[in-house]
């Protein structure tokens, strides 16, 4: 267990402030790629300033757990955050071996919670989001942890800052062995924020949306507390994936966080060219994409050995 | 060993007076109150022995052939008795209170007068150092479970789960004189415990057949798939404290049965881990998945019982792999995890059968698409049952968290370690816990959901209204251990390191030494899980301060302006279940009764979806059926009646003439 | 045919309502079922009051292949055997008539309200709008999913009743009437002023369809016929509404299924189709543009000119963006196979429009039974067999390709002339008939003059009104989340439903 | 890919200057009208008796443009074409009264007061409500997030539940069988919250107005904050009420 320095408080508090960029980024390149002004790159900003003004509304069928869900979720990321080193070299806030252990536990107490939040109000739409989103991040867990192992067994270490941070080569992996293993992460780094092909962040049908519909009960700074812990969560999940994209990229020196902010923009980007560019998958099909990116990670530790 | 048997004593004494003052309220104060009373002398002289590593050993001549009154306390017992004598003494004094509606009736005695025998079992059969002994207590505890589940004999159902327990118990039983014949002939027909250890030099063909004695006879008492049948038969039946005791700490002595049995063996090797694995895995995602099915509130916690055996027989698994690597460190992340995973494990499966069992005491049924709204109304319940369900889902910061991460820890240190022997099995570990995890998630938001959110959806619901609180002290207390467990798990694991000393054959020093450098780990999650606790207290006011300045409305939830919402307008059980079971339904035993809206204006039509164990009705009720055919003749001596309980008797005398046999 | 049960006409045509005999009630429903069971269709059927006591019962039949509309009438007191079980199509005519004069079909298998009307004057007791005896599939296991009225799009209200076990909808049942404005109601003793403007606010989105049913029919009744210049531009009118909706519906459907790039695009050219047909009349939707005897704005030769390159800029951009739909492989495997309906469904429940011609079957009012323009310019039929989704949007990608040419054709030669005759007073004891093919379907209209040459009854039937039953159909054993992509492959009109 | 990208290429970029440049607005488009009373004949009341809503009122002169379908009859039937419709798109108002127009210069839409703009300036979420609309004002609603209109730029967007809503856009003359879920969508919407009226329906009942199945206008039953006249209301009037409303033209 090692307590970070101020670097990693640096860009802890960093992290916090440009999550919601993300968001903004990826739809401004989905507005080029429609053809349209599109919104402000700040407009998750905005949005979040005037949800936390907002006034509350609640459901009198729901309980306190409709806003502990949100509550719990974003305390969750924020700890979970704490435990992922977040640039290249930098160790995280807090570290020891089986963090991400910790991590991805805590992320399921949040998703927990997100869940009886949404069962809170007893509305079909909400079971219906709360069914998919149980069932989609169940068959996500085991390609996440297969990843995990994969970069346990490559490094030999067993705590994320000693993977990424300590060892000099951290994955040492051949190109095509990394390129399964990014590929599975962004399979699941697409399933579990609720992106194309498996959600779409922008539809507006009940029957349809995972993500959104779990959420149609709540307001205001309940929500804010929601789509912060949305944009976090995919920096989460970024930051992952882009540590092992520098992993196997030589160490540029001074140029790291030039390279750093390339890659987050680059995986950010891509999403938002999936999203211009392919359609949404039907729900029963979700669970084969799943299964798929378990069976891609497989493959990476198989090779890998 | 005085303070022991005193326990026994106060047990005794409580049954008796418990039987003598039935027609009385104070009955339940006599026979609960001295299971507490001795529960609570018994945890503190176990606590101590464990804390303070005193072992205990002592023998009396019995006139029984092969039989004396052996007992020995080792690490391993001590902890086991903790384990009993903690859920006992709290499931007792909620007993007190939850049992006043049947107080002054004969049953309630006989209730009680089992309870306390169970208990006396149960401590009996961990302390037990001699084959006979441990047999005795062992139907001791099991005919006491069996009154136990039939308390509410006037439905025909609950004697039918009875029977199948007690089938499903002997059949076990009879496996364990075979296992007990078989290690008493290494050592000369003794049926001491000490002497067993001579079957270390049996060969590796002997080895095996005891292990999977050992694993069939105590797997049937643990629940271990596909011997597993009994238990969501018996658990709804039973009154629910009954269930929390059994579920809690009844099927675990299966569990000391096979770790003790263990002890004895030349174990390990690659092959007992590997089969230890492959069957907690398959225990752990088959009770999940089973558990998940249900629509009645209890089978579904008796299933999630099995797959928490599952994960405890993991824990041992990748423990022995540990021992088989020579990866000590492994062997004592593994078997820390398991045995801290039984602790984990009684605790909140005793909370969730409490709180779940005070649902049921209003409601009376179990059916799970009869509930919903249960929060609102009992609102001390719900959080209980909740804080209980993110502890069974191996959440942080409860208890359950930390047992799972020390056999995460064990796994992935199988992955990094750098031979390539048991990196497979690692990582199978790996994977099946994070799917059983997720599908644990699933299953507890989904019974959490259906039975306390959302609106009632049934009437009576309506009015509802909680108990005193004095029932819910014991939970209170349940709660709070396992949340002190979940913060402070440097703490525990020193507990529960003695019990790991007879498992991994290392010395105290060793085992202290090995685990040094993980405390620092444990504080970490002490640290993040705090930190966490920080981050939402503070979360929580900025909230509450808000909610003061902000404009504030309450109305219906968003029905899309619908004028007439109806509570038949929320997800099932069912419902939730079944993306789950994909295109497996049939093979997962779904049976569903669809009668589909056909033609252009359907009437009339309904749809209901049974789920029953494939282990029933594609293995026993086939075997059962057979063996029912093939004793036809005796159905005609005894009019016809109860084919399968003559199985049961024929098989036993069978298996005694054996025993004679061999042991002459 | 027995030609002494029925009355034979045209579409479009006027006649003296004596000239079609009443017949006893049996025989008219004989007549009925016989004519169905010979290829008719039920275009309309209503109750008209003729007495206190007394309503009379009309049937429209649409004969497609003869190019024939039959009617019969009978007289009908308290209540009527129900023909819907021998004849599925009528059902919800039915209830209507149930609903609006209380003359009860006995034994019909569904009689459930369609409008709940809460206007006094109606023989009903105060219902609450979409409560009502929902088909329930028995079984606590059983989830219920309500949609509605208010959705989470920018779409009218209607309410959706869904039996579902998990994702699997076991059966839909759909409940409108939330639009209800009463337009049927306030047009006895017409026309008035807002009549005109109500028919283009029938179904706000086929404005066109809807007025020009209503101008044939004051223009039969008052024995007008509109200059051909005027056909001609009402012709263009209905094809550029028929464009812009087509077009529209594939960009919502691309965006159903989250493809991005054909649901910008389409939705821009959709914009710029209504913006064509603002070019002809100032207002996107066109209204504005229709008056019985003709049309209010005429076309020179600069806004042809304009028009042409408009439509063959459109032309460019839908075929682009549209190619980019069948060419991707994810967009497909969604559409292909969801939501059948099979020809012998579509034909027994009588749908119309697209929907129908993607089950199979051959009708298209424009063909059939053509009026004004369509006598002289030719539009092929589009048909495909398989009746999902893919059919759906496919047919309305080939009549947006024979459309464009269509508009192409006629702004090339549109005919000299006026485009506004004065109308003349209604002929007093007549009926007209009125069909237009919209571009979600047959638009039926049927007036009836009194003594004063005033409306006495007049009776609208939006495409729609046959085509929701088979959306719920189509739901029966599909995933939920494929709910929005069906919808939107019908994409039916709730105030068109409502009136 | 390569195909997507070059249709990319082909449609272009669609999103109009507006408000950076006035809209191309079609020739034949009719919007505020113009009269020249000097024109009108004594006792003249063709306009009047041909407005199908009887929008206008004589002497004084006054149209109500909450009720004007701008369908164009009035200046068809005025002999002199004194009264004719002008190109002017801006007529959405914050009060009712305000539509009462006699000739004079509409007073547009004031923006909301310091504070709302502050909450609302760069975010604003609206909930829809078709209450007994033709889907010809959701029509054109529906338009403004086409590519061409691009609502989302002015941070507005259509939210599906109400709970995420800052306000309501109703349409449609509130018919009876709405008014129960327009009231229940209201009391979803968190305040602070706004009403926008969309369409001759919605301000005063329209084309249906005196029915007894609708209310005439949202009116009669919430408060609203805006009034957007038009049948249907063209989408940059639309445009132009909201953008006026959130202080962003002036």
């Amino acid at each position: 267990m090692k307590i970070g320095i101020p670097a990693s408080l640096i860009l802890y508090l960093f992290s916090l402030m440009a999550a919601p960029l993300v968001p903004g980024i990826i739809n401004r390149v989905k507005a080029r790629f429609g053809g349209r002004r599109g919104q402000p790159l700040l407009q998750p900003y905005y949005d979040l300033a005037r949800l936390i003004r907002k006034g509350f509304v609640y459901s009198r069928t729901t309980t306190a757990l409709i806003y502990w869900g949100p509550l719990l979720q974003l305390a969750a990321l924020g700890t979970a955050l704490t435990l992922l080193p977040l640039f290249p070299g930098v160790p995280p806030l807090l570290s020891m071996p089986g963090d991400y252990i910790l991590l991805f536990y805590l992320l399921a107490l949040g998703r927990l919670f997100t869940i009886l939040a949404a069962m809170d109000t007893g509305s079909a739409f909400e079971g219906m989001g709360a069914n998919r989103e149980a069932l989609f991040s169940a068959l996500a867990e085991p390609a996440l942890f297969i990843i995990l192992a994969t970069l346990v067994h490559r490094s030999g270490f067993l705590s994320l800052s000693q993977i990424f941070v300590e060892s000099s080569a951290p994955l040492a992996l051949p190109g095509a062995e990394v390129m399964i293993l990014m590929a599975a992460l962004y399979l699941i780094l697409l399933s579990e924020n609720a992106r194309i092909p498996v959600d779409d962040p922008n539809t507006h049908l009940e029957l349809t949306m995972i993500h959104e519909v779990m959420v149609l009960d709540h307001a205001g700074p309940d929500l804010a507390v929601i789509q912060y812990g949305v944009s976090l969560k995919l920096w989460l999940f970024m930051i992952l994936l882009c540590q092992i994209v520098l992993s196997v990229l030589p160490n540029l020196g001074v140029l790291m966080p030039l390279l750093w902010l390339a890659a987050l923009l680059i995986i950010t980007i891509s999403i938002g060219i999936v999203e211009s560019t392919m359609a949404r998958l039907q729900m029963r099909r979700v669970p084969q994409l799943l299964v798929a990116a378990s069976a891609l990670a497989l493959v990476a530790y198989i090779v890998s050995r | 060993m005085l303070p022991f048997f005193i326990v026994l004593l106060i047990l005794l004494a409580g049954s008796i007076l418990a039987m003598l003052f039935v027609r009385r309220t104070m009955a339940l104060w006599l026979g609960f109150g001295a299971a507490a009373l001795a529960s609570l002398i018994g945890l503190v002289w176990s606590l101590h022995g464990l804390i303070g590593r005193v072992h205990h050993a002592v023998a009396y001549a019995w006139s029984l052939p092969y039989a004396s009154f052996s007992f020995m306390v080792d690490g391993l017992a001590a902890f086991f008795l903790m384990v009993i004598f903690l859920v006992s003494f709290l499931v007792a004094i909620h007993a007190i209170i939850y049992f006043r509606p049947y107080a002054g009736q004969i049953r309630c005695g006989l209730l009680m007068f089992s309870f306390n025998a169970l208990i006396a079992g149960m401590a009996l059969v961990v302390t037990a150092a001699n084959g006979i002994l441990f047999l005795m207590a062992w139907e001791i505890m099991s005919f006491a479970a069996y009154f136990l589940i039939v308390f509410d004999d006037k439905k025909a159902e609950i004697r039918r789960s009875g029977y199948i327990y007690l089938i499903a118990t002997h059949i076990g039983t009879a496996f364990l004189f075979a296992l007990f014949w078989l290690l008493a002939l290494k050592s000369n027909g003794s049926m001491a415990f000490a002497g067993f250890s001579a079957f270390r030099t049996a060969g590796l063909a002997m080895q095996v057949v005891a292990a999977s004695l050992a694993v069939l006879g105590f797997g049937a008492k643990a629940g271990i798939v596909p011997l597993h049948v009994w238990l969501p038969e018996a658990h709804p039946a039973a009154p629910s404290p009954v269930s929390a005791l059994m579920s809690a700490v009844m099927i675990k002595t299966g569990i000391y049965g096979i770790l003790r049995i263990y002890t004895l063996l030349a174990l390990p090797v690659h092959w007992w881990a590997y089969g230890l694995i492959a069957l907690g895995v398959v225990t752990g995602l088959l009770g999940i998945f089973f558990s998940m099915m249900q629509r009645d509130l209890k089978r579904s916690l008796a299933y999630s019982s099995i797959e928490n055996i599952g994960i405890i027989l993991i824990g041992i698994g990748i423990g022995s792999l540990g021992l088989a690597l020579r990866n000590s460190t492994i062997a004592l992340l593994g078997f820390a995890g398991a045995l801290l995973h039984i602790l984990n494990h009684a605790l909140f499966k005793a909370l969730l059968f409490m709180s779940a069992g005070m649902v049921v005491q209003k409601l009376h049924h179990h059916d799970m698409e009869k509930m919903g709204g249960l929060q609102k109304r009992l609102p001390r319940t719900g959080t209980l049952f909740i804080i209980a369900a993110t502890a069974v889902c191996g959440l942080p910061p409860l208890n359950g968290f930390v047992s799972e991460f020390l056999i995460y820890l064990a796994a992935f240190s199988g992955v990094a370690s750098p031979g390539p022997a048991g990196i497979a099995s690692s990582l199978i570990v790996i994977i099946s816990l994070s799917l059983i995890g997720a599908l644990a998630l699933a299953t507890f938001a989904k019974i959490i959901s259906i039975v306390f959110l959302g609106a009632p959806r049934s009437p009576e619901i309506e009015s509802v209204r909680e108990s005193t609180w004095a029932i819910h002290l014991p939970l209170m207390a349940i709660a709070l251990l396992m949340f002190a467990i979940g913060l402070f798990p440097d703490w525990i694991l020193r507990l529960i390191l003695p019990a790991t000393v007879p498992l991994t054959g290392m010395t105290d020093l060793e085992t202290a030494t090995l685990l040094a450098p993980f405390s620092p780990v444990l504080r970490g999650i002490t640290v993040t899980t705090m930190l966490f606790g920080f981050i939402f207290v503070c979360l929580y006011h900025l909230r509450k301060n808000m909610l003061k300045k902000r404009a504030y409305q309450e109305t219906e939830t968003w029905g899309c302006g619908y004028l007439a919402p109806t509570p038949r307008m929320q997800y099932t059980s069912a419902s939730f279940a079944d993306s789950f079971m994909g295109s497996v339904k049939k093979a997962a035993g779904l049976d569903e009764e669809v009668d589909r809206p056909t033609g252009l204006f359907p009437k009339g039509q309904s749809f209901r979806a049974m789920v029953q164990d494939t282990f029933i009705t594609r293995l026993y009720a086939p075997f059962f059926e057979f063996s029912a055919r093939l004793l036809g003749f005796a159905q005609k001596l005894q009019h016809g009646r109860l084919p399968l309980y003559i199985l049961y008797i024929t098989v036993m005398l069978l298996l005694l003439l054996v025993w004679y046999g061999g042991l002459r | 045919m027995k030609s002494s049960d029925h009355l034979l006409t045209h579409n479009g045509f006027a006649f003296p309502f004596n000239k079609c005999p009443i017949l006893p009630l049996p025989r008219f429903q004989e007549g009925v079922l016989q004519q169905v069971h010979d290829g008719g269709r039920v275009s309309a059927l209503f109750a008209m009051p003729q007495s206190t006591a007394s309503h009379l019962l009309v049937a429209v039949i649409s004969h497609d292949l003869e190019g024939l509309l039959a009617v019969l009438a009978t007289e009908a007191a308290q209540h009527f055997p129900s023909l819907t079980p021998a004849c599925p199509q009528v059902h919800l005519f039915e209830r209507e008539i149930f609903e609006q004069m209380g003359i009860k079909p006995r034994n019909h298998p569904w009689l459930k309200p369609v409008r709940f009307p809460q206007t006094p004057g109606v023989k009903r007791k105060k219902n609450a709008v979409g409560v009502m005896d929902f088909y329930r599939l028995e079984g606590e296991q059983i989830h219920e999913v309500a949609v509605g009225p208010v959705h989470a799009g920018v779409i009218e209200p209607g309410h959706f009743r869904f039996q579902c076990q998990g994702e699997l909808v076991h059966h839909l049942e759909i409940s409108l009437g939330y639009q209800h404005r009463g337009i049927e109601e306030h047009l006895s003793g017409g026309p008035w002023p807002a009549t005109l403007y109500q028919m283009e606010a029938a179904a706000g989105d086929t404005s066109i369809g809807h007025t020009l049913a209503y101008c044939q029919n004051m223009e039969a009744l008052s024995g007008v016929r509109a200059p051909a210049r005027a056909q001609a531009i009402r012709g263009l009118a209905l094809e550029l509404e028929r464009l812009a909706n087509h077009i529209g519906d594939l960009g919502a459907l691309a965006g159903d299924v989250g493809f991005l790039p054909t649901a910008t695009y389409c939705g821009a050219i959709r914009g710029d189709l209504l913006n064509m047909t603002a070019v002809v009349c100032g207002s996107r939707l066109g209204r504005g543009l229709l008056l019985p005897g003709g049309v209010a704005f005429d076309l020179d030769d600069r806004l042809i000119k304009t028009l042409l390159s408009r439509l063959k800029k459109a032309q460019q951009d839908v075929t682009s963006a549209v190619a980019l739909l069948w060419d991707s492989s994810s967009v497909l495997s969604r559409f292909e196979g969801t939501g059948r309906i099979t020809q012998a469904q579509a034909e027994e429940i009588g749908m119309v429009g697209p929907a129908v011609r993607a089950s199979g079957v051959e009708q298209d009012v424009r063909h059939d039974h053509p009026t004004g323009i369509y006598q002289l310019f030719q539009v092929p039929m589009a048909v495909l067999t398989q009746g999902d989704v893919h059919s759906r949007a496919m047919v309305r990608w080939l009549e947006i390709q024979r459309s464009l040419a269509f508009c192409q054709d006629l702004l090339a030669h549109l005919p000299e002339g006026e485009v506004l005759m004065p109308l003349k007073n209604l002929a007093s004891w007549h009926m007209a008939i009125s069909l237009v093919e919209g571009w979600r379907g047959e638009i039926c209209h049927v007036a009836c003059s009194d003594a004063k040459g005033k409306v006495s009854r007049y009776k609208i039937v939006d495409p729609s009104f046959h085509n929701w039953f088979g959306l719920a159909l189509a739901l029966r054993g599909q995933a939920i989340s494929d709910f929005p992509l069906c919808n939107k492959s019908f994409n039916l009109s709730y105030c068109g439903f409502d009136l | 890919m390569y195909r997507i990208l070059r249709a990319r290429q082909q449609h272009g970029m669609r999103t109009i200057a507006f408000p950076d440049q006035e809209p191309v607005l079609p020739e034949r488009f009719r919007g505020l009208p113009e009269i020249d009373a000097k024109k009108c004949p004594a006792e003249c009341t063709h306009c009047a008796t041909a407005c199908p809503t009887r929008a206008i009122t004589l002497n004084p002169f006054a149209v109500d443009l909450g009720r004007c379908l701008f369908c164009g009859a009035c200046e068809r039937a005025c002999p002199e074409k004194a009264l004719v419709f002008g190109r002017d798109y801006r007529l959405a108002v914050r009060r009712r009264e305000a539509l009462h127009w006699s000739g004079a210069a509409l007073q547009h839409a004031e923006a909301l007061g310091q504070e709302l703009i502050k909450l609302y300036g760069r975010s604003f979420k609206l909930r829809q409500v078709s209450a007994g609309g033709c889907n010809g004002c959701e029509v054109d609603i529906n338009v403004l997030g086409t590519n061409v209109f691009d609502l989302g730029r002015f941070g507005i967007q259509i939210v599906a539940s109400p709970r995420h809503a800052d306000g309501l856009i109703v349409t449609g003359p509130v018919s009876e069988n709405m008014r129960e879920a327009l009231l229940k969508t209201w009391e979803a919407v968190p305040s602070p919250r706004l009403v926008i009226a969309v369409g001759a329906c919605a301000v005063s009942g329209g084309a249906f107005r005196d029915h007894e199945q609708v209310h005439n206008g949202v009116a009669a039953l919430l408060p609203v904050d805006l009034y957007i006249p038009g049948c249907p209301p063209h989408p940059i009037t639309i445009l132009d009420g909201l953008l006026r409303l959130l202080g962003r033209r002036g």
